[in-house]
């Protein structure tokens, strides 16, 4: 079957469309200002923190992802097969 | 210190694989058979210790995980469908090279299924859905000689893919609206989101995410290429177990944390749910691959699961949920019984070896492999939902929910159906017993002879004695309530 | 005291069992035939047990099921389902050794088969349980899918789907409606239940009359598919024509659909939002039923099909008396079901030996058959005069209560009714004449008469049809005991 | 306790041929000619015990046998002998008994011999369980049991084509009285479980007694036909008539009963004459009270039966077959009983009498006519009139016998003496009260239909005697005369047909006017008379002399052209009698009634319109089903094209899926 | 200060524009990117959100999410192999044994 580019270009100005519409007519609950001193700006320690105190489930979870997709892209990737 | 017992089926499934992996490096081939049984014991450990955690409520890791009702009736679902899948897969690495590989990512899939289930942030959840979504994306190109393994595990792959940033993107949203990825938190503070137009972008979002998994129309269509290309093994791990994590996320997400956008996700569901039922169905009728077929009555299955969305009345919580594990058990089996005969076919190099799971090869399998034959027919008929199997009960509290909640046309679809559904499930067990035979009698191999009598007696014990899993899953309903 | 009622199922269920597993055509027949010949006994056990002086169920026994949904094992047996087991239970073993000397592929499935289809159905009658019946009700499709998909006619395959998947929708309708009077009861009463009995007790409290004709029309229509009655009966003709000689007897045993009408829809029906309509409606369909059923048999030309729309016609008699609500009409409905499985299984084992004798079924190329197959003739013609109603035979008591008393309540329609009566004699008798005597066809080449195990249990039925011509009480009573306690029901309430 | 005694042997009535059947049905092939011995003495055994019965009832006209078993619900089956019965019986008990005798012979030979004599035992026992039943709902198993060995009967040699339509026609067109009778009971029961207001215990609800006390109430009831106002009791009666012209062969439902003539010669003597096509007789008499008490039935009655006996006249002397002519007779001879039923409307309780006075003599010397037909033709072995011609030469006896039948057909007899036939005692009374009917309502209709059916009579019949047993054989046929079991029988026969009739005459009449006043029932038939507007004469008047004379005359006339035309062919009829003439081709033709009612009504209207229209709607209501099925599996073929295999496509899908989804739930939550 | 829309609406136009990659190239690598452009805007939605309101799970997730990412890419480029050494061509659109 052919690829249909303008329809693809429809279907994805669509989606724009509809998510810019969704994201502009939301009146988002943000902060009033940003942190202006630069210094208060580096969060390492504080995204370090996290990682290793409230996300470390996630973060074993994303050792074993890391581990199964380097299993399936190796086997996957081996020149040989068996089957 | 939280008590790290509450997850020891998680641990003991990561250790077993981790150990597979390890040990199979120095192992041959052939001792590499001993790997699968391996697996199973496993796979066996951690479902004991998932029904004897049973009734345990906690909060782990700063809240990122909840114990409760519903991730240990899910996690007794993928471990189920695991168990079932390691066993068949016994025979089918027999003397291959790749056996810990397989089953180190059998494993690792069922981790991040359970995983799934017990998360309770965003970010856990995402990152456990990817898990598992890796884990079987290698899974199904596993016959990696096989132009058709390929083909549908790159098609769900890139379906996988997009369907994953689709869920990230209405997750950031989510998070965006309320600062926060805990599913407990969003649920106190959406109220941003059920009044701005966001709110309902992002549920459509997640939808086609978890939809991908559930295999929902239109975000299905990678489901019956990847289910017909994949090993069969490996097809029944997806419509068996993967599927369901689409679900026990979507219940999670849905039924407790965007609980206030009630309206914009039970309409889209109910949208989704009648489509995909009528278009499993139908097009179900036409095909001559069984696998293929399979997948597409496995479409209709979920159409029929998130008719729980729709109703969402207790009853039809149950009623969903108690479809979770009684659909694992008949669609996992009778993709192992395919497995069976595409093991016989390739093996006898007889019937028809360019589509091995062509419905003709399944002529006289009553002859040929009498217990694959009488168990596809337990669950091809459980799967039409003939009484005393689990498909009936399932059908029977999700489908009189929908009455019990007034939506008699939800009903009256489903039941149409379910009615159509009969014609081609008929037509299988017909090939099967009523055909004759092209072929001579061959013995059904342990493995998936034992897989095939557990995925049955599953069957039928849920639906001849439902009451203890009607009562699970009870519970369960009740934590999203 | 046995509990009668479960190993009704049981015993069935475990020969058939047995049955599959058995490598010849001797084994699996005799063992179907002690299976049935087991049943027989244990019905005929309960059947001199039985005290058809009440109408209050005998036999009960109840375990708890599902508690979560209300739902128990309770079975029982009573003057509704006593004769229609009874029924079951004497015709099988005279099915059995009728299709003894047949040859047929996988033999033991076949008998396995008839085995399965007698307890599904034994398991209807006996059941108390909403669930339970929904359960032995969708059993009884199997049997007979693969009766008429395996050892059926040329069009067997589409004839076995039409038919599965046409009843199929039907019970799913059904039970649609029996999830309505579940809900509705749970909602009245705080407690779920399936126990058949409170539920439709329950029944006359719901509120809304809109609601109550909807769950009694959906639980209906399972039940006038299965009978079947016009117009849901299309299934019929192609399934009873397709359908080996067996597989038709069986269709005729299945007499789930009027057993369902006594057990549940009457004791409703005074209950439900207009009953007067649902009265007329019914009465309508069954005199329908019976005018159209004998009409489009005078056009056919093959003999089994012929008897299929001849047992529409005789159907509509089960709908018509019911919907009479006079205790002897009602008393002859359910006569009518018993009578006809007799009947019928005569008329269908004369057809299915016809066909397998002369190896066609299409009227007009018989011719004369009576002088080479004169036990068959005979029996053959017992079966038709009973058909057509001849008195002293079972059909006529059956049709003379139905008539006689349903006039009290329907006369118009009794009256449509008995325009039929005259072609229904038609038919047979064309049939008779074409089929049997006049000049012997010799292209039909040398046939042989029937076997003498065919005789046999042909010749038994046929007895028995004379018998309960003569003396319909030993099954009538327990009816009309039965029937009264229905009909007192509509009574108190004026309808 | 001889009384009681009685009783027990009064069931053995019905019982012993029913007995007889089985045996005979299930061992006759073993023995000797067929097994004819058994029914023949169990036939005797009832003949006899009937005739003792029919004696000591003489004796005492009131005390009545009646006995009453619960069949089945709120039915009974019973045993009543009051007069109408016992004469019944013992006539149906003595006929069936020489019949059966002469049959022996007759049948010898014969492969299905056994199975004729399994199904003659069959049809007496129902007949005399029809003659004795004490409800109408016996009467009406009995009736239909006599017709299903009516219909066995005449397609007794099925392998001819000729007698296996015959005997469908037969069943059938008898059927559609049978259904009006059915229906006048269906209508009764109702109207009496209304009346009776529910069921009560230990009375039997269609038992005679029972119907009869409910016959004021019944006539009150009116139902409105098109307009008209009827009485239930009107309806039910007729309906009941209806179910007698079926069975008695009464216009318009005769048509079967020459064409039953199929069967052998002794099935037509005994069921198509002397027995079973009199039970329409029997049912009127039997539910007289009923009929006098619903206005305008026996009108009906009435008219139906003389223009039966007329009408059948006509077409009785045209037939060239012997058996064919006889039929004809027989059923206008019917139509001479109904006639004198429907009288009663005028003369009362008398009508009975002399209706089944009629009866018995009419199965005496009818059942003697067949005979001797069977006789003539078991000798020649054809039975077209045209054909024969000097039998007499070859069988005295026979043509003796059949002369004498012949005699008492016609009526011959000296009026005011008790010198005549058993045919003059009966007939003679009917048309007199015909004509005092005339004479009381100013309608002389019947009387005039009597007067002519009764000169046909007589020609067709000496017809018959002349072109058979005189003259020169027309055909090479070697006849001889019946050995002595056949003889035996027509003698004695021949002896009752000229004897009986002017020696039991007014004691017979007598004895049956007591038939509806008795232990069981005692009805004042004035009384019901008057409920239905019938008013009785009061005295019976002297009729004119000529008035006596004249049915004496007519039968002379009719003897005397029969003599010129067929014995001494002085006229030749020629072209008169040909298929040229438009009245003798209507006549031969039977006035096209097989053309009517079967080419027309049976196979055209019902047949081929309502059938095919039915055949039409059920393909419909079966395509409506099918094509779901085919729709289904159309779209399921086109839908699934939608899986083209392109990841691309797929992909398409999804955003598709999920932009359309935001956008129409947007939209639907918006509008809604 | 940038307004928020702003990075929401160039997420959203990269995300588009990622979806249009994949619905139109037939070369499999190029669909991979595509797809990681997807995630890196959904990256981008999750970082800015963070900012604006002032929480750092956003950036936590927006760093697990990049190594999903590349795990994705990296199982994605494995698939793509086999499928090269196969047919010796990574065009996506031609893989099509399997429909209907």
């Amino acid at each position: 079957m052919r690829i249909n580019q303008p329809l693809a270009f429809f279907v994805a100005l669509l989606f724009t469309a509809v998510v810019v519409v969704g994201a502009f007519g939301t009146s988002w609950n943000t902060v009033s200002e940003l942190p202006q001193n630069p210094a208060d700006q580096s969060n390492i320690e504080g995204i370090g923190m996290l990682i290793f105190t409230h996300y470390v489930a996630p973060f074993e979870v994303l050792s074993i992802v890391l581990l199964a997709s380097l299993i399936g892209a190796i086997y996957m990737a081996k020149g040989e097969g068996n089957r | 210190m939280e008590n790290l017992m509450f997850l020891a089926p998680e641990i003991t499934v990561a250790a077993t694989g981790l150990i597979i992996l390890f040990i199979g490096v120095f192992m041959s081939p052939r001792a590499k058979n001993t790997l699968g049984y391996l697996a199973t014991l496993g796979i066996l450990a951690a479902l004991g210790l998932t029904v004897q955690s049973f009734g345990i409520e906690a909060t782990m890791f700063s809240g990122t995980v909840s114990i409760d009702a519903l991730s240990q009736f899910f996690k007794l679902v993928f471990l189920a469908v695991s168990l079932i899948v390691s066993l068949a897969s016994i025979k089918y690495n027999e003397n291959s090279d790749h056996t810990e590989e397989f089953y180190a990512l059998v494993l690792f899939a069922t981790l991040g299924m359970m995983v799934v289930a017990s998360s309770n942030d965003f970010i856990l959840l995402f990152c456990a859905f990817e898990l598992a979504s890796f884990a079987t994306y290698a899974l199904a190109g596993f016959e990696k000689q096989n132009p058709k393994s390929l083909e549908g595990a790159m098609k769900y792959f890139v379906i996988g893919a997009v369907s994953s940033a689709l869920m990230l993107f209405g997750i950031s949203f989510v998070y965006g609206a309320t600062g926060t990825t805990s599913i407990p938190l969003i649920a106190e503070n959406a109220s941003l989101l059920a009044a701005n137009p966001i709110g309902l972008v992002a549920v459509v979002l997640l939808i086609a995410g978890f939809g991908f998994k559930m295999a929902l129309v239109p975000f299905h269509m990678w489901a019956p290429d990847a289910y017909q290309g994949s090993p069969s093994v490996v097809s029944s791990l997806l419509a068996a177990g993967s599927k369901k994590m689409g679900f026990v996320a979507a219940f999670r997400v849905f039924l407790i944390a965007l609980a206030a956008l009630q309206p914009d996700w039970q309409f889209a569901f109910a949208l989704l749910a009648v489509v995909t039922m009528t278009f499993g169905n139908v097009v179900a009728v036409s095909q001559t691959s069984v696998k293929r077929m399979l997948a597409y009555s496995s479409l209709a299955q979920a159409g029929y699961i998130a008719m729980a969305f729709v109703v969402m009345t207790p009853m039809a919580l149950t009623g969903g949920i108690f479809y979770t594990l009684a659909h694992a058990f008949m669609k996992g089996g009778a993709f192992i019984a395919a497995a069976a005969v595409v093991w016989m076919i390739t093996t006898q190099r007889t019937g028809d070896l360019e589509v091995p799971d062509h419905l003709n090869n399944f002529r006289g399998l009553g002859k040929r492999m009498p217990l694959a034959a009488l168990c596809m027919t337990v669950f091809v008929f459980a799967l039409a939902g003939i009484p005393l199997t689990s498909g009936f009960m399932a059908k029977i509290v999700l489908f009189s929910s929908a009455i019990q909640a007034g939506m008699t046309w939800l009903a009256v679809i489903a039941i149409l159906n379910s009615a159509l559904s009969l014609f081609y499930y008929a037509r299988l067990v017909r090939y099967m017993y009523f055909l004759p035979p092209e072929g001579k009698k061959i013995s059904l191999p342990f493995p998936y002879a034992a897989a095939l009598l557990l995925a049955a007696a599953g069957v039928l014990a849920m639906g001849l004695w439902p009451e203890p899993f009607l009562q699970w899953a009870m519970d369960a309903a009740h934590v999203l309530i | 005291m046995l509990p009668v009622a479960s190993l009704l199922i049981l015993v069935p269920l475990i020969f058939a069992a047995v049955t599959f597993f058995t490598k010849t055509k001797t084994q699996a027949a005799g063992l179907a035939f002690l299976g049935s010949l087991a049943t027989l006994g244990l019905t005929l056990y309960a059947y001199l047990k039985f005290d058809s002086s009440t109408a209050a169920m005998q036999f009960f026994e109840s375990i708890e099921w599902i508690p979560s949904l209300g739902a128990k094992y309770s079975v029982g047996i009573d003057g509704i389902s006593m004769p229609l087991i009874l029924l079951n239970a004497i015709v099988i073993p005279f099915l059995i050794l009728y299709s003894w000397n047949e040859d047929r592929e996988a033999p033991n499935r076949f008998y396995g088969l008839i085995l399965t289809m007698q307890a599904a159905v034994i398991g209807v009658f006996v059941a108390l349980d909403f669930l339970v019946f929904y359960i032995f009700w969708e059993l009884t499709l199997i049997p007979l899918f693969f009766m008429v998909n395996i050892w059926g006619g040329e069009k067997r395959v589409h004839a076995s789907y039409k038919f599965f998947i046409y009843t199929h929708v039907a019970s799913l309708v059904m039970l649609l409606g029996i999830f309505g009077l579940f809900y509705a009861s749970w909602q009245q009463t705080g407690i779920p239940t399936f126990d058949i009995r409170e539920l439709v007790s329950q029944f006359q409290f719901f509120e809304s009359g809109l609601l109550r004709d909807a769950i009694f029309l959906s639980i209906i229509f399972g039940f006038l598919t299965k009978l079947p009655t016009f117009p849901f009966h299309s299934w019929l003709p192609d399934a009873y024509t397709e359908a080996p000689t067996a597989g038709s007897v069986l269709f005729i045993l299945l007499k789930i659909g009027g057993y369902g009408l006594f057990r549940i829809s009457l004791p409703m029906l005074p209950n439900t939002g207009s009953p007067r309509l649902i009265i007329m409606l019914l009465g309508f369909l069954g005199a329908f039923s019976i005018l159209y059923g004998a009409l489009v048999a005078l056009r056919q030309k093959d003999l089994k099909r012929m008897i299929a729309y001849s047992s529409l016609s005789h159907m509509g008699f089960v709908i018509l008396g019911s919907a009479g609500l006079v205790t002897l009409s009602v008393s002859g409905a359910m006569f009518q079901q018993f009578s006809h499985g007799l009947i019928m299984s005569i008329l269908f084992m004369s057809a299915g030996a016809i066909q397998t004798n002369t190896g066609t079924r299409i009227i007009n190329n018989l011719g004369g058959l009576a002088k080479k197959m004169p036990n068959l003739a005979v029996i053959m013609m017992l079966g038709f005069m009973a058909s057509l109603g001849l008195p002293g035979l079972t059909g006529f008591i059956a049709e003379f209560l139905v008539l006689a008393f349903s006039y009290v309540n329907l006369p118009q329609f009794v009256l449509l009714a008995l325009l039929a009566i005259v072609i229904t004699a038609g038919y047979h008798l064309w049939a008779m004449q074409r089929a049997m005597f006049g000049v012997y066809n010799e292209k039909l080449g040398d046939v042989r008469d029937i076997n003498s195990l065919q005789v046999f249990s042909m010749g038994i039925i046929a007895l028995l049809v004379v018998y309960f011509g003569w003396n319909p009480n030993p099954v009538l009573n327990m009816m009309i005991t039965n029937s009264e306690a229905i009909v007192s029901l509509a009574a108190a309430l004026g309808v | 306790m001889v009384k009681t005694a009685l009783e027990e042997f009064a069931l053995l009535i019905p019982l012993l041929p029913a007995l007889a059947f089985v045996i005979t049905f299930f061992f006759g092939r073993k023995m000797p000619s067929g097994g004819a011995i058994v029914p023949i003495l169990a036939i005797a055994t009832s003949f006899v015990i009937s005739l003792i019965i029919t004696l000591r009832l003489l004796a005492n006209p009131s005390e009545v046998i009646s006995q009453s078993y619960s069949w089945f619900a709120v039915l009974n089956i019973g045993i009543l002998i009051d007069p109408l019965a016992a004469v019944m019986l013992s006539m149906v008990s003595f006929v069936s008994l020489l019949i059966h005798i002469y049959a022996v012979s007759y049948m010898s030979g014969d492969p299905g011999e056994s199975r004729y004599f399994a199904e003659t035992a069959l049809f007496t026992a129902a007949m005399l369980s029809l003659a004795l039943s004490d409800n109408i709902l016996q009467l009406f198993v009995s009736w239909e049991l006599v017709g299903l060995c009516s219909y066995l009967l005449i397609g007794f040699w099925y392998e001819r084509p000729s007698a296996a339509a015959a005997a469908k026609k037969a069943f059938l067109t008898t059927r559609v009285g049978d259904v009006m009778f059915l229906t006048g009971i269906i209508v009764l029961t109702s109207d009496l479980l209304k009346l009776a207001g529910g069921f009560s215990d230990g009375t039997y609800l269609l038992r005679f007694d029972e119907i009869f006390s409910y016959i004021p109430q019944l006539s009150t009831l009116q139902a409105n036909i098109f307009g008209f106002e009827v009485s239930h009791l009107t309806i039910i009666t007729l309906l009941f008539f209806g179910g007698a012209i079926g069975k008695s062969g009464q216009f318009p439902l005769h048509v079967w009963l020459p064409d039953a003539m199929e069967g052998p010669t002794t099935v037509s003597a005994l069921i198509h004459a002397a027995t079973m096509v009199t039970a329409g007789v029997y049912l009127v008499t039997r539910t007289f009270p009923m009929f006098i008490a619903a206005p305008d039935s026996l009108m009906v009655v009435a008219y139906l039966g003389g223009f039966t006996a007329l009408f059948a006249g006509t077409m009785g002397i045209v037939m060239n077959d012997l058996k064919r002519v006889l039929a004809y007779s027989t059923i206008g001879q019917l139509g001479y009983m109904m006639l004198g039923l429907g009288l009663g409307s005028a003369i009362g309780l008398e009508a009975v009498g002399i209706s089944i006075f009629h009866l018995v003599n009419h199965a005496f010397f009818k059942a003697l006519l067949f005979l001797c037909a069977g006789s003539v033709i078991h000798a020649v072995g054809t039975q077209d009139m045209r054909e024969l011609g000097g039998v007499g030469k070859v069988m005295p006896i026979t043509a003796v016998t059949m002369t004498v039948a012949a005699l008492a057909l016609a009526g011959f007899g000296i009026p005011g003496t008790s010198i005549g036939t058993s045919g003059f005692m009966s007939k003679d009374p009917i048309i007199e009260a015909a004509y005092l009917f005339g004479e009381h309502s100013s309608n002389w209709i019947p009387y005039i239909f009597s007067i002519a059916a009764a000169l046909l009579t007589s020609i067709y019949i000496f017809r018959l005697i002349f072109m058979t047993f005189t003259g020169e054989p027309r055909s090479n046929y070697h006849g001889h005369e019946s050995p002595a079991i056949m003889t035996i029988p027509l003698s004695i026969l021949a002896l009752f047909a000229l004897a009986f009739g002017s020696l039991t005459r007014t004691g017979f009449m007598n004895f049956l006017e007591e038939t509806f006043a008795n232990s069981f029932v005692n009805l004042d038939i004035g009384d019901l008379a008057g409920i239905g507007g019938n008013k009785l004469v009061e005295a019976a008047g002297h009729e004119p002399l000529f008035v006596l004379w004249l049915p004496l005359l007519v039968a002379v006339v009719g003897l005397a052209i029969s003599f010129v035309i067929y014995y001494l062919r002085i006229i030749k009829l020629g072209s008169l009698a040909s298929m040229k003439n438009p009245v003798y081709r209507l006549l031969y033709k039977r006035y096209y009634q097989h053309e009517i009612y079967t080419e027309f009504f049976s196979l055209g209207i019902v047949y081929g319109i309502i059938a095919f229209l039915s055949q039409v709607f059920d393909v419909i209501i079966d395509s409506i089903v099918e094509g779901i099925g085919i729709l289904t599996v159309g779209v399921s073929e086109e839908l699934r094209r939608v899986q083209t295999g392109v990841i691309q496509t797929y992909a398409t899908g999804v955003i598709v899926g999920v932009s359309l989804l935001i956008i129409l739930i947007k939209l639907i939550l918006e509008v809604l | 200060m940038i307004p928020l829309n702003f990075y929401l609406g160039l997420a959203a136009l990269l995300f588009s524009i990622g979806l249009y990659g994949v619905m139109t190239h037939k070369n499999g690598i190029r669909m991979i990117m595509c797809i990681e452009l997807m995630l890196n805007s959904a990256n981008l939605n999750l970082v800015a959100f963070s900012s604006y309101t002032n929480t750092l799970d956003g950036q936590v997730f927006a760093i697990f999410s990049i190594a999903l990412a590349a795990a994705e890419a990296a199982v994605g480029f494995a698939i793509l192999m086999a499928i090269y050494r196969m047919h010796d061509k990574i065009n996506l659109d031609e893989l099509k044994i399997l429909r209907w």
